[in-house]
């Protein structure tokens, strides 16, 4: 593989995707001195991610690694998902069961 | 070797310069980053800590023969359990069967010359000690008394002992058990032998592997928990105390996210440990291979999920409750697939009841009843009453001492041979297993009753009518304290006036049995392809003459 | 495939049968890891998530405090540093040592950048009694529960300079043997290893500044 | 309550012979498969034993269609039963938290070591609480420090006492006696001492009991006294220059907060109003109101509490709760 160049990231690839991160950071710094209600901060992490997966496909050279990367942050992120779903559904549902408290 | 009377031939397989006679000195032991040596290593320190932890229990069960608090004072008490707590479980039930047996094992089964990363291997170990020494400081300068568990705000914002110094112990050994599944987790991945599928590994890979997973995704959340209370204990930042409007039960959920599936850190190698043991001691491919292997990564995965059927009563919302609750009995279920597959072995096998069967039989019967239990507690209904009583003592024993120690100390007894290359006293051996199966029922039972009468864990005085019942249980742990101390004493003798053991004494399937015992440095003299399925007695029957026959 | 475990392949260690094993593992070790760092920061951030719900006006007001200048300005510098990481690696691949001297000090004078900053946002907190602690003192809506939030902004953001400072000493163990051309092609493990924790890092950075400096910005109360 | 060594416990109400009855269903249960596997193991472990060294098992196909009947059949067969476990349980449990609606409510207050009790007419005691038989008893519980628990082997049910947050235990007894009451919730250095006696007695046992003990409030102010003393009712009172929500017949009602959520005002949120009015701001109002926190005490707060609860909804045309 020492000689195959087809898994180098060119320099225009990786400016490129640094200049879309830094867009992505004016839009959400812009964005969020608008009054948007819940909406802020769905678009606060929607964008957090979409940077995020910039980095993780592009800089992290996930698309030149085998299937099973991907698949192994995919599953540490569904086990953070099921840490927050599960946590939530006591907090969620603390005040439903009116037993005078 | 039944054929010769001289003493000085060695059996077949048997190499007298091996992994543990090729190079000399306490440097080349401390500095190796052979897998077996370090294995041995961990097998010095977690010995060292069972022996520990062991000695609190005695204590524990001294102080609980008579109802009035007479031996220790309460705050002694108090740091007794704890300490018992937090050394048996960070210091040698997570460490014990992947650090010792996982740690030989798992190159040698997947004919490997070593794990995939060996200076993190041997990092590992001694971050494992560093953090032991961490609890050992503060055990010697008065210990820790808010339980295993640190519950805050006690932990926080009242206890008055080394809770900073014990949590950074347990989170240096964090990073030790992290680095060691990570570890594992890529050997499995990428040193396997050439042609060794998924579905031809050994079942105790399988466990190991579950474990794994469990130690690199539980372990961190565990760490932070750990952080947040030191921050808490030092400045006072708020997350769990409710003067701020922080919540102590987010400490609780932050903590169990990581400690219940860390009980399946313990047990989960031991099953492994059963699966090779059956499958060896009835000649015969372990029932149902696929489903014990699933059913691994099945207990892995579900018991992610389960965590807060320890706060039933907590203040937790019911409703939340009752999702832990049936994800529960979700998980209850591979494990008895496994109980079922294992039993359905010995149909139709070759069974011997040589000492590693007897403690693998005994793992089966103790886990059945400490993983019934284990139902009723998930059950709300029956939690309400017997939540943090001696059923919930006795249920976790049956399952972290009788299950997860006899499985240990079957792989052990197993193994043994290959790790040393000598052979123990049959008779000896066979007694002691029965002694523990029987010291373990008498010690751990009684409390089960106890624990329904209402006797509340953690008491160091109770109601005069529960003493005849922890008469019981102490007279019993009088009889499992001498099962332990049987092995180690013929375990010690046998290194040096034990038989030598041929390469495959049991005549077992596997590559581990392929090489000499000791195995040399490089684990194998020509790399091993596999060509056949895990546990294939019938290909290769008779192939090998057994020892003792 | 196989290779000679005896100096024929430098830096190829004993146990693995070829490079391609070899890089493999390590970046499937790496990732592992990365994935247990996601779990640790993780708690963080669910601690995040449950007390923003919960105290929403101390979590917007406290937000106010925090400097969006500074914040972005940070952005930028470790998303920079991201890119001479990216650029370092890709030197390692191609074999040029010296651009990759270069890159990875570029990447330390960023990460230097980022952390000085970081120190004059926390000593500004500490002159404003903002660090929670015994003096710690916050006036206007949602004081009682503020707290709460400047400890979570010290935790995460504390936890990931602290991460920064560990890259940055990995990074200066890495210039000899990379000035030394020790990294080929065939063998860069360090190197790509680094570069995935730095990354990683900057990752944890993209969802702090948000939620950390821009929570409250649209709120007027 | 002989010191003998008896192997069941007493119960002493209905729902704790819920309990016993689904324990007994989960019991046999776990002895049909425990009892099983084991006569499986020493059956099959002695059918089979190895008749020569050489010898080896027979193996199984494990795709044999009779092989994967047996295994569907040890998978759903116990999953099935979880089930039932499971829903019988929930159902118990649910009935174990909810307290009938006539029940009379109780105080609670735990502490480092000590359980502090309170009558509806305010007759206090100190690590046991006499109750009338065939009452249905609510407690209302909170603790001053760490978390402890309320736990009655006879009622069979524990519930955490927390602190910062009201938790609710309740029975009925139907039998008159004298039981354990413990600290279930390890809670420091004498933990074990954290115990008391529940006393269940006839009902007139009981009125002359209450009549016998100190009679009235004690020493501690009640709810009105204290709502003056701490001038809520400079704010919160309809006849006062209204700057803050008025109180009367807030309770159970659903408050509309300034960032847009609505909040049902219940027992927990008026404490949490009365410790830390800055966390939610009611729409239209500015925080101004101080904090209580550290100027009363918990039980203190109990009065305060069911004072508000009480508060009579306003007259039509006053402004009410929002």
């Amino acid at each position: 593989m020492s000689t195959d160049t087809s898994h180098i990231s060119s320099v225009r690839t990786l400016v490129a995707v640094f200049l879309a991160l830094m867009v992505f950071t004016a839009l959400t710094t812009a964005v969020a001195y608008v009054d948007l209600g819940a909406g802020s901060t769905a678009i606060a992490l929607a964008i957090a991610f979409t940077k995020a997966s910039l980095v993780v496909w592009f800089f992290m050279n996930v698309r030149f690694n085998t299937k099973l990367i991907p698949v192994v942050i995919l599953g540490g992120l569904f086990f953070l998902l099921v840490l927050f779903v599960e946590t939530f559904a006591d907090y969620g549902s603390r005040g439903w069961f009116g037993n005078g408290r | 070797m039944n054929d010769s009377k001289s003493a000085t031939t060695d059996p077949p397989g048997y190499a007298p310069v091996n992994y543990l006679n090729e190079t000399w000195g306490l440097k080349s032991w401390l500095l190796t980053l052979d897998h077996k040596r370090i294995g041995i290593l961990y097998l010095i320190s977690v010995s060292f800590y069972f022996a520990l932890g062991g000695l609190m229990a005695a204590l524990i069960r001294i102080e609980l023969a008579t109802p009035q608090g007479d031996l220790v004072s309460p705050d002694w008490y108090n740091r007794l359990f704890t300490m018992h707590g937090v050394m048996m479980i960070f210091f040698f039930l997570i460490p014990a069967v992947p650090g010792v047996l996982g740690n030989f094992l798992l190159p040698l089964m997947i004919g490997a010359k070593d794990v995939a990363f060996p200076k993190v291997n041997l990092a590992s170990w001694y971050l494992y000690n560093i953090g032991a020494l961490f609890s050992l400081w503060a055990l010697l300068h008065g210990g820790v008394d808010t339980g295993w568990t640190f519950y805050t705000p006690l932990s926080t914002s009242y206890s008055t002992t080394h809770v900073i110094a014990v949590g950074l112990g347990i989170f240096i050994n964090g990073f030790s058990s992290i680095l060691a599944g990570v570890n594992f987790m890529v050997t499995i991945h990428r040193m396997r032998a050439p042609g060794q599928g998924w579905f031809r590994l050994p079942l105790f890979v399988w466990g190991i592997y579950a474990t794994s997973l469990i130690q690199v995704l539980g372990t961190p959340v565990l760490a932070i928990t750990i952080l947040l209370l030191a921050a808490e204990r030092l400045f006072h930042i708020g997350v769990f105390d409710p003067r701020y409007g922080g919540d102590p039960v987010l400490f609780q959920h932050f903590f169990w996210f990581y400690s219940h599936p860390a009980v399946y850190i313990m047990i989960l190698p031991a099953m492994g440990v059963i699966s090779e043991i059956v499958a060896a001691c009835a000649r015969k491919r372990i029932f149902g291979y696929k489903f014990v292997a699933f059913a691994s990564v099945a207990i892995a995965t579900l018991g992610f999920l389960v965590w807060a059927h320890h706060m039933f009563v907590s203040g937790m919302s019911v409703y939340a409750g009752a999702v832990f609750s049936i994800l529960t009995m979700f998980v209850a279920v591979p494990s008895a697939v496994k109980v079922f597959n294992w039993t359905a072995t010995l149909y139709k096998g070759s069974v011997v009841w040589e000492t590693p069967m007897l403690y693998a039989l005994g793992f089966i019967g103790v886990f059945v009843i400490g993983g019934l239990t284990g139902t009723m507690l998930a059950t709300m209904g029956l939690d309400a009453h017997i939540h943090d009583t001696y059923f919930l003592v006795a249920h976790f024993h049956y399952v972290m001492v009788g299950s997860a120690v006899m499985g240990f100390l079957g792989g052990i007894h197993f193994w043994w041979p290959k790790i040393t290359g000598r052979l123990y006293p049959r008779f000896a051996s066979k007694f002691a297993a029965i002694v523990v199966f029987v010291g373990f029922n008498v010690t751990f039972f009684p409390q089960f009753i106890l624990g329904y009468l209402g006797m509340p864990r953690r008491y160091h005085t109770y109601p005069p009518e529960f003493q005849t019942l922890n008469v019981m249980s102490s007279a019993g742990a009088t009889i499992l304290g001498v099962g332990y101390l049987i092995p180690m004493l013929y375990l010690l003798w046998s290194l040096k006036f034990g038989p030598k053991a041929s390469a495959n004494p049991w005549g077992a399937v596997g590559l581990e049995w392929e090489t000499t015992s000791p195995p040399p440095v490089a684990n194998f003299a020509k790399s091993p392809v596999v060509t056949t399925e895990a546990y294939d007695y019938a290909a290769r029957a008779a192939r090998e003459v057994p020892v003792g026959g | 495939m196989a290779a000679d475990p005896h100096g024929a392949s430098p830096g190829l260690a004993h146990h693995f049968d070829s490079y391609e094993q070899q890089k493999e593992s390590a970046t499937l070790g790496m990732w592992l890891f990365i994935v247990q760092e996601i779990l640790f920061f993780g708690g963080l951030f669910f601690a995040y998530a449950l007390f923003r719900w919960k105290y929403p006006v101390a979590f917007n007001h406290g937000s106010l405090h925090l400097d969006v200048t500074l914040g972005t300005f940070n952005t930028v510098v470790l998303i920079a540093s991201s890119l001479t990481v990216a650029m370092a690696v890709r030197s390692a691949q191609l074999a040029r040592p010296k651009r990759l001297v270069g890159f990875l000090l570029g990447t330390a004078v960023l990460g230097s950048i980022f952390l000085g900053v970081k120190a004059y946002e926390y000593h500004h907190k500490w002159v404003e009694h903002l660090v929670p602690g015994p003096g710690f003192a916050f006036e206007g809506p949602g004081a009682e529960n503020a707290r709460i939030f400047f400890s979570l902004y010290f935790a995460m953001t504390g936890l990931h300079a602290l991460h920064m400072v560990v890259g940055i000493a990995i990074l200066l163990f890495l210039l000899k043997p990379a000035w030394q051309g020790r990294y080929t092609p065939e063998s860069h493990n360090l190197v790509e290893g680094f570069g995935l924790y730095w990354h990683f890092v900057d990752i944890i950075w993209i969802f702090l500044f948000p939620l950390l400096y821009l929570a409250g910005r649209h709120h007027i109360l | 309550m002989t010191p003998n060594a008896p192997l069941f416990p007493t119960s002493a109400s209905e729902l704790a012979r819920s309990v016993d009855t689904l324990f007994f269903f989960a019991l046999a249960f776990s002895l049909f498969f425990a009892v099983l596997i084991a006569v499986l193991i020493a059956l099959l472990g002695s059918k089979y034993r190895r008749r020569h060294p050489d010898e080896v098992g027979v193996a199984i196909d494990d795709h044999a269609p009779s092989s994967k009947r047996l295994e569907l059949a040890w998978t759903s067969i116990p999953f099935g039963l979880l089930l039932i476990l499971f829903g019988w349980g929930t159902w118990v449990f649910f009935l174990q938290m909810r307290p009938p609606d006539d029940a009379v409510e109780y105080w609670v207050t735990g502490k480092q070591w000590m359980w502090k009790m309170q009558h509806p007419d305010g007759t206090r005691e100190i690590n046991e609480l006499h109750v009338p038989l065939g009452q249905a008893v609510k407690l209302k519980m909170i603790s001053e420090d760490v978390i402890h628990d309320f736990f009655v082997p006879a009622f069979r049910v524990h519930v955490d006492v927390l602190p910062s947050r009201y938790t609710t235990y309740w029975f009925k007894a139907d039998k008159t006696g004298t039981f354990h009451l413990f600290c279930g919730q390890y809670c420091g250095v004498e933990h074990a001492y954290m115990v008391g006696r529940i006393v269940v007695m006839d009902p007139k046992e009981y009125e002359q009991w209450l009549a016998g003990v100190r009679p009235g409030r004690g020493p501690l102010r009640t709810g009105e006294e204290l709502f003056i003393a701490n001038a809520c009712n400079t704010c919160h009172r309809p006849d006062s220059s209204a700057r803050a929500p008025i109180l009367n017949g807030i309770f159970g009602k659903s408050v509309k907060m300034i960032d847009g959520a609505s909040v049902v005002a219940d027992d927990g949120y008026i404490r949490d109003s009365i410790l830390n009015p800055q966390a939610r701001i009611v729409a239209g109002y500015q925080p101004i109101m101080p904090t209580f926190k550290g100027v009363i005490s918990e039980e203190e707060l109990l009065q305060l509490v069911e004072y508000v609860k009480k508060l009579p909804p306003p007259a039509a045309g006053a402004e009410g709760a929002r």
